[in-house]
């Protein structure tokens, strides 16, 4: 890289938590802006997709996109940015899985508007249009972007050099990061901004987790007090600690309550609903038929629990294109 | 789309169920063409990622057959079978998946016939559920 | 010819905008739109979930505001359950809350709407942002802003587990209490918040208020509604973030409604625009006149300039010293100019910096005791408080297993929604005339909005 | 970079009729990496085998794939055809066109098309295959056999040879279990004691048998030619070595308590020796009468003994030994009648188990060998009830199998004893199988003064008492119920495990089955192993059967540990188990808890499982269960799985690339 390394940070179907991850930086950041070109920021930045158009293919040198892919305009900044873009990093869990809005699969997006904007019980038009549509969406007015069939990943659209994963990303890693571009140093090809290990092989209970844990109900968070230093599989509690990659500073776990995975799988799980099932049966307590069915109907919403972050990114969807 | 289109994996532990496909060919049943066997260790080794990317790489329908209830040379493998695809099963429910194309059962290495009989099964309990949505599932 | 002018995407704020203003022949706008093209569809997919997720579930709706949403989750599992938190918890809430709202509000100031009113110069010159507001305010306090910031946010942390995600709201109560060591933190992270409250409020009298541009467009008509106001008020109708009632006062000052949140659906309405995925609510009762200010139209405008507006007085003394001072200057209540949002913000700082103190030093906080075990089947639960962008409702619906069945949210920027629109309109009408367009009076436009501190993503969830 | 051959076997003429071959030599030449398709009439034919080497060698084929029968059959035979041809036996993936294609498929069309798929996805799994190399482990030849009854102490004579110790572990104080006690045995009454004595006492001198009373095994690691045991011996109280079994220090004991032994129909002293010529014959002091154990300061055995064979500070001890394989041979209990309460037995006099009949015939038992009723007197009416807690829901619902012929066998001694004596036999059917059983059926009808009564089910009959005789009311298959007068009764009880089984089961990792019994490896194909491998079983604990299937299995069990743990020789460990990729293991056990083999432990620091490859048995519950993914089973990875089965759900045109 000649002089500073040019930067672009974008959002797609976001929350802004992935921009505040970047304000938490908190001194550092006035360090990344003297020592870098930010082209792009809007949510710190007063600059226009104009100005991202008027760039030279690969001028930017890394970008970061957050957010997942929900809306037909979010595929077209994103082919823009990669094109602009020597490296491009999903930051974030909903850019490295779709995250919570990933959810939104579980329905159809007809499903999705119609309950928001018809349904709604404070809802003063049940009848009225959805959004995009009726009479005075005229060409006067800017067309409202379209959602896609499904919510996607970052990388199901365009290539991704790196990812930074979290909800949201701890601000030290995204100091970490800037750091290495401001050195000059791009991320690798699959770079994976976290730990190799699952977060049980950082967390502060670790040595509480007995050899053996069998479960023959799994309690809810109302249904019980627990203690606040034992491994929470081993009072009965659903915590993904073993599924997810760690990374977080246990930042959940310190807040005495279970993981949910949002940091998504280890490199070796394609898919990370499949490893929480491997591990909620794993502690399933030995009985006949009708116990497992009772074992598992105390597991309140199974599927929006264990792709609670991950379910646009399952390789159910792999088939999916926008 | 064809019936005959449609494709089943068949996951078949190595101690009986294998055994008893094996012993479908020799008593010669009639085991539906749209069955497609593979050979894993114990129907304990199957795990839930295993039967999804079977559905994502084009399966209709994923049989997982192992040793009978206390007959597992592995001791607990059918039981943590048991566990695990339940549990899938029960997840699949909310996913465009019908539960019912996954299916998990027992048979003993002799019993030819009834493996023939799971896999005429099978394929007509998917059959009536159709090709899966060829847009994939989630 | 007719001409188009897009503003996209719109900046410094959270979550996806785009203006997109249209000149008639004469050059003079005949349209301007304020459109934001962001949807998830946060009510659909939390039907199926279990009703205890809600608080960390619904919470990633908005990044900016999260610990509103957090707050907003938890009191609806309270309702839900029926099961009243120990006051050790009302108090660990109330404090991460209120902390939460200190710093959110200093986000704005110096991140996002801020730097319009704190840079000097042409806008259109690029620096107005935080690197520019640094500039501005001189290094040493704009590093401190920062620092205290970061001090704040990583006191939530400890009380939630994550600065941005707190986890620790339960169904009558919270995962963690307070021990001696954390208060004694607290109390020390309080005190310099407040400390620094006060010296901003300083600089924002003697330096931004000098500035020619604020005092310019403080008096500019374009930048004055006349809505009504809705804000939460504590039993003496003295502003309040946690709890308490709605208040509503008419754009003349009279109270018009005081309800609580369980009775949000007699008072409040959603509407779908078709060229925007905001839904614009209003006041039921008033009803919808379109994009209109006035008695007769049923907008009207939460956040803190309406917080102060609706209620009648300050919690704390300070606060109220600023607040008696705001409408002395104002010369009448309600007061209406938008960019007067950014002056009640910082009113609102010192108010929770002061209650941060107040909260901190209370002895019931450091009580292990932190939940009830609901024992009620659940069927319905309401929870509101005020984001700092707003009056937020989170209102759940389950079946006897406490999964979600419905979910319905009413998210601060709605309520502004119309007005943002509005205000967007009237100020573009009033800048740009005959066809001069320059960036300058572009960026101004966009301060209507800003000054809002508007979240989209919240608006649209 | 692969090169893969693909050989596809016709058998004979057999697949040429189901299947159209040369369609499925064109789409294999298309698939990638494939260098060399060829189709053999017959690939286990001797000449076949060599070309196969050959061809191997001259294309440079790094992985092999052949289409042919099951892999049960040929797998092994072809993979030494690899390791001839200088390749790793493992890189070879058998496509199952015959049992699972041309038999079950009878349209040749739909036949070719899975036959495809199944060669295509094998020439997609065979590229993940790695080599695999069998490990030779050291094995130790010495065996630990528990229990010294009839199975065990046939186990323990056939096990020592030269080179080899034997560990036989008895829980009671004396060896030769339930055989010990008996006077005669099926079929002709032959004399137990001349037989068994010999035998226990070859056991006691032979230097290569360790026996070791009062123990039990209470832990057992390792696995099959590598195990360690910790045995657990009480105290005697007697020093075995000083002690000649004089009975000096039975006189002078001041308790008395009820001789288990002989079935509480007499008394013994607290130090005591059951019954003349128990071996070894040594006294044993009974700790929970002894009055010492109460606190009093009472040392008269201790003073009478002539020896100072008396040893009151005996404490506990544990020692542990290292060995090959093990034999469990725990035995059976008796069926206690006593659960039950239509047999009366709870009144003790005058109707007793068949146990406790074996003691009151034997000269060496309460009442020197007469048969008399529990007031002496000798009885005129003797009735037997068979099927006591056998074939009945209610305790046991198997047939314990020997019942019949022991009581046959007692009714024989009675007429003996007391050829005028009445004897009864109450039964609902008898089970006498076998190359003697119809001959003793035979003798006992022949018999005079024999009777015999069908009764409707097992246990369709009550036993009441009429004051000094018993009546037996049966109800027959016809629903009469008649009523038959005896002075004693006899009744002939169920086998059942042994109690401790459970424990047993529990410190060996071994199953039970549904009756409780040790359950064998397969019930046909392997009855003498448990489902752990070097752990086998002999005798009733595995099952009830008779002393000579007792001593078979016993010797049974021997003969595979012979075989198979030559001393100084090495094992060779099957590669196909799973491994742990440390990088990606959080340490977080799930795993751990779910191996049926105890193969795997959190090493020291804990950041990681360890999974022991020789306990290791490959069954891929740990690797499906590990929700990292970091486990990996050789030769079955998720990748070669993967592989196969997209392979099998491509379309088999042979054009598109696989990936």
């Amino acid at each position: 890289m000649a002089g500073p390394p040019t930067i672009a940070l974008y959002w797609c179907a976001g929350c802004g938590g992935c921009e505040e991850s970047v304000f938490d930086m908190a001194e550092q950041l006035i360090g990344v802006y003297e020592k870098t070109r930010i082209v792009f920021w809007p949510a710190a930045l007063d600059a226009r997709s104009s100005d991202v158009e008027a760039l030279a293919d690969g001028e930017i040198d890394a970008a970061f996109i957050n957010g997942a892919i929900r809306l037909d305009e979010h595929v077209q900044m994103v082919r823009l940015l990669r094109k602009k873009s020597k490296c491009l990093i999903a930051h974030g869990t909903c850019a490295h899985m779709g995250g919570v809005i990933g959810l939104g699969n579980f329905f159809s997006s007809k499903q999705l508007l119609a309950c928001a904007y018809q349904h709604a019980p404070s809802m003063a038009t049940p009848k009225g249009p959805l959004p995009g549509q009726g009479a005075d969406t005229g060409t006067t007015r800017h067309p409202l972007p379209g959602l896609l069939p499904a919510v996607l990943p970052l990388d199901r659209i365009v290539d991704v050099e790196a990812v930074i994963p979290g909800c949201p990303p701890p601000p030290e890693t995204m100091a970490q990061v800037f750091d290495q571009i401001i050195a000059g140093v791009l991320p690798a090809k699959g770079t994976v901004y976290a730990h190799q290990k699952a977060l049980c092989h950082s967390c502060p209970r670790r040595d509480t987790r007995p050899e053996r844990i069998t479960v023959s109900r799994f309690k809810r968070l109302q249904d019980t007090l627990w203690d606040p230093t034992v491994c929470f599989l081993a009072q009965d509690l659903i915590c993904l600690g073993p599924v997810t990659r760690g990374g977080c500073n246990a930042r959940c776990i310190s807040a005495n309550m279970p993981c949910r995975g949002c940091f998504g799988p280890t490199t070796a799980m394609d898919d990370f609903g499949a490893g929480a099932m491997a591990l909620i049966a794993a502690l399933m307590a030995d009985g006949d038929e009708t116990d497992y069915e009772a074992l598992i109907e105390s597991i309140p919403d199974p599927a929006g629990l264990f792709y609670r972050y991950s379910l646009a990114a399952s390789i159910l969807g792999k088939g999916r294109r926008p | 789309m064809k019936s005959l289109d449609l494709k089943i994996i068949a996951l078949l532990c190595h101690w009986c169920a294998y055994d008893s496909a094996d012993a479908a060919g020799r008593s010669r049943q009639d085991v539906p063409p749209q069955i497609r066997e593979v050979h894993v260790r114990c129907s304990g080794q199957v795990d839930p990622a295993m039967v999804l990317k079977a559905f994502a790489a084009g399966a209709d329908g994923v049989m997982v057959l192992g040793c009978k209830p206390g007959d597992c040379h592995y001791r607990t493998g059918n039981h943590q079978a048991l566990k695990r695809m339940r549990l899938l099963q029960q997840v699949m429910a909310a996913t465009p998946i019908h539960p019912q194309r996954l299916r998990l059962d027992w048979v003993s290495a002799g019993e030819g016939d009834r493996y023939a009989r799971l896999a005429q099964e099978m394929v007509s309990q998917v059959k009536a559920l159709g090709p899966v949505d060829a847009k994939g599932g989630m | 010819m007719t001409r188009r002018i897009l503003i996209d995407p719109v900046t410094r704020l959270e979550g996806h905008g785009r203006i997109d203003i249209r000149l008639d022949e004469a050059g003079n706008v005949s349209h301007a739109f304020f459109q934001v093209p962001d949807f998830k569809g946060f009510e659909q997919f939390s039907v199926g979930r279990a009703a205890e997720e809600m608080p960390t579930l619904t919470q990633k709706i908005c990044g900016v505001c999260p610990t509103a949403h957090h707050i907003a989750g938890t009191k609806a599992l309270d309702d839900l359950f029926t099961a009243a938190p120990p006051t050790a918890a009302r108090l660990i809430r109330e404090l991460m809350h209120t902390a939460f709202i200190f710093e959110d509000h200093l986000l704005h100031f110096f991140y996002l709407g801020g730097p319009d009113i704190l840079v000097d110069g042409d806008p259109a010159k690029q620096n107005h942002n935080v690197f520019g507001a640094i500039a501005a305010m001189g290094d040493t306090l704009g590093r401190q802003v920062i620092n205290i910031r970061k001090k704040v946010r990583a006191m939530n942390a400890m009380l939630g587990g994550s600065a941005l995600y707190p986890v620790c709201g339960l169904a009558g109560g919270v995962s963690k209490p307070v021990d001696a060591k954390m208060r004694a933190e607290i109390i020390q992270t309080s005190t310099d918040a407040l400390a620094l409250a006060r010296q901003l409020l300083a600089v924002f009298h003697d330096k931004v208020r000098k500035k020619p541009l604020y005092k310019e467009m403080v008096g500019n008509p374009a930048f004055n509604l006349s809505t009504y106001y809705m804000g939460l008020v504590d039993d003496n109708d003295r502003v309040n973030f946690y709890d308490g009632r709605l208040r509503v006062v008419t754009p003349d000052g009279r109270p018009w409604a005081c309800f609580s949140a369980d009775q949000y659906l007699d008072h409040l309405v959603e509407r779908t625009d078709a060229h925007s995925y905001m839904k614009p609510t209003y006041l039921k009762k008033v009803g919808w006149k379109g994009y209109q200010d006035g008695p007769d139209s049923g907008l009207y405008r939460v956040g803190p300039l309406a917080r102060l507006n609706a209620a009648k007085a300050m919690a704390t003394p300070l606060a109220q010293q600023e607040y008696e001072r705001f409408y002395d200057t104002i010369g009448h209540k309600p007061a209406h100019n938008t960019m007067l949002y950014h002056w009640a913000r910082l009113i609102e700082v010192l108010y929770a910096a002061e209650q941060m103190v107040t909260l901190s030093r209370s002895q019931a906080l450091t009580d292990p005791h932190v939940r009830t075990l609901p024992t009620q089947a659940p069927t319905s639960g309401v929870g509101v408080c005020e984001a700092p962008r707003g009056t937020l409702i989170h209102h759940y619906q389950t079946n006897a297993n406490a999964i979600v069945e419905r979910c319905n949210l009413l998210v601060a920027t709605q309520n502004n929604a119309a007005a943002i629109c509005l205000s967007v309109e009237k100020a573009a009408r009033a800048l740009i005339k005959n066809g001069v367009v320059t960036d300058t009076c572009l960026q101004q436009v966009e301060m209507a909005y800003r000054a809002y501190d508007p979240c989209l993503a919240c608006a649209t969830h | 970079m692969a090169r893969i051959g693909v050989f596809i076997c016709q058998c004979g003429p057999m697949l040429e009729k189901a299947l159209d071959i040369l369609t499925l030599v064109h789409a294999a030449r298309r698939l990638k990496h494939v260098v060399h398709v060829e189709t053999v009439s017959l690939l286990c034919a001797p000449e076949a085998k060599a070309a196969l080497v050959e061809t191997i060698r001259a294309h440079a084929i790094s992985h092999v794939v052949v289409a042919a029968c099951a892999p049960r059959e040929h797998e092994k035979t072809f993979g030494k055809i690899l390791s001839a041809a200088g390749l790793n036996p493992f890189m070879l993936q058998i496509a199952n066109i015959r049992e699972h294609c041309a038999w079950v498929i009878h349209d040749r069309r739909q036949a070719t098309d899975k036959a495809g798929s199944l060669i295509q996805a094998a020439v997609q799994r065979v590229r993940h295959h790695q080599p695999l190399y069998a490990q030779q482990i050291d094995v130790q030849a010495d065996v630990l056999v528990i229990g010294a009854g009839m199975a065990g102490i046939s186990a323990a004579l056939t096990l020592a040879q030269p080179d080899r110790q034997v560990y036989l572990v008895e829980r009671s104080a004396w060896i030769g279990g339930k055989v010990a006690l008996y006077e005669d045995l099926c079929p002709d009454m032959n004399c137990a004691a001349c037989l068994i004595e010999a035998d226990l006492d070859t056991v006691l001198h032979n230097d290569r048998i360790n026996v070791i009373t009062l123990a039990r095994v209470v832990a057992l690691r390792g696995r099959k030619g590598n195990f360690t045991a910790s045995i657990r011996q009480a105290p005697r109280w007697v020093d075995t070595d000083r002690c000649l079994g004089c009975a000096a220090c039975m006189d002078v004991c001041p308790v008395k308590t009820p001789n288990p032994v002989n079935a509480f129909l007499d008394h013994h002293p607290a130090i005591y020796i059951p019954y003349p010529g128990t071996l070894p014959h040594v006294a044993m002091v009974d700790r929970q009468h002894c009055l010492r154990t109460r606190g009093e300061p009472c040392t008269r055995c201790q003073d009478a003994c002539p020896f100072e064979a008396i040893d009151y500070d005996q404490t506990e001890t544990c020692r542990e030994v290292s060995v090959g394989a093990v034999v469990v041979a725990t035995g059976f209990d008796p069926f206690d009648p006593n659960r039950d309460d239509r047999y009366g037995h709870a009144e003790q006099d005058n109707v007793i188990t068949s146990a406790a009949f074996e003691r009151l015939v034997n000269p060496n038992g309460p009442t020197q060998g007469r048969i008399v009723t529990n007031d002496g007197r000798i009885p005129q009416h003797v009735a037997f009830v068979y099927c006591v807690g056998s074939r009945t829901d209610a305790f046991n619902a198997y047939c314990s199998g020997v019942c019949c012929q022991t009581a046959i066998k007692h009714a024989r001694q009675v007429k003996r004893q007391l050829p005028e004596c009445v004897v009864d036999h109450i039964f609902a059917d008898l089970c006498l199988p076998g190359k003697s059983g119809q001959r003793i059926f035979d003798g006992l009808r022949t018999e005079p003064g024999i009777v015999l009564h069908r009764m409707k089910h097992p246990g369709s009959v009550r036993i009441e008492r009429e004051n000094r005789t018993r009546i037996v009311h049966v109800t027959g298959p016809d629903d009469v119920v008649q009523q038959i007068q005896a002075d004693l009764v006899i009744l002939a009880t169920a086998l059942e495990p042994p109690t401790g089984t459970l424990q047993l089961a529990a410190c060996l990792n071994i199953d039970l089955d549904g009756d409780g019994f040790f359950k064998e490896s397969h019930p046909i194909t392997d009855p003498t192993q448990s489902c752990r491998e070097g752990i086998y079983l002999a005798g009733c604990c595995q099952g009830p059967k008779d002393i000579p299937m007792s001593v078979a299995q016993g010797q049974a069990a021997a003969g595979r540990i012979l075989q198979s743990l030559v001393p100084g020789g090495k094992m060779s460990l099957d590669p196909i188990v799973a491994r742990v990729d440390t990088d990606l293991c959080s340490g977080c056990r799930t795993c751990q808890g779910l191996c049926p083999f105890g193969a795997i432990t959190g090493d020291e620091n804990e950041s990681t499982v360890y999974i022991e490859k020789t306990l290791c048995r490959g069954c891929g519950i740990c690797a499906a269960a590990c929700p990292s993914g970091a486990i990996i089973i050789n030769h079955f990875s998720r990748d070669a799985v993967d592989a196969e089965i997209t392979g099998l759900l491509k379309p088999t045109d042979g054009y598109n690339e696989i990936p």
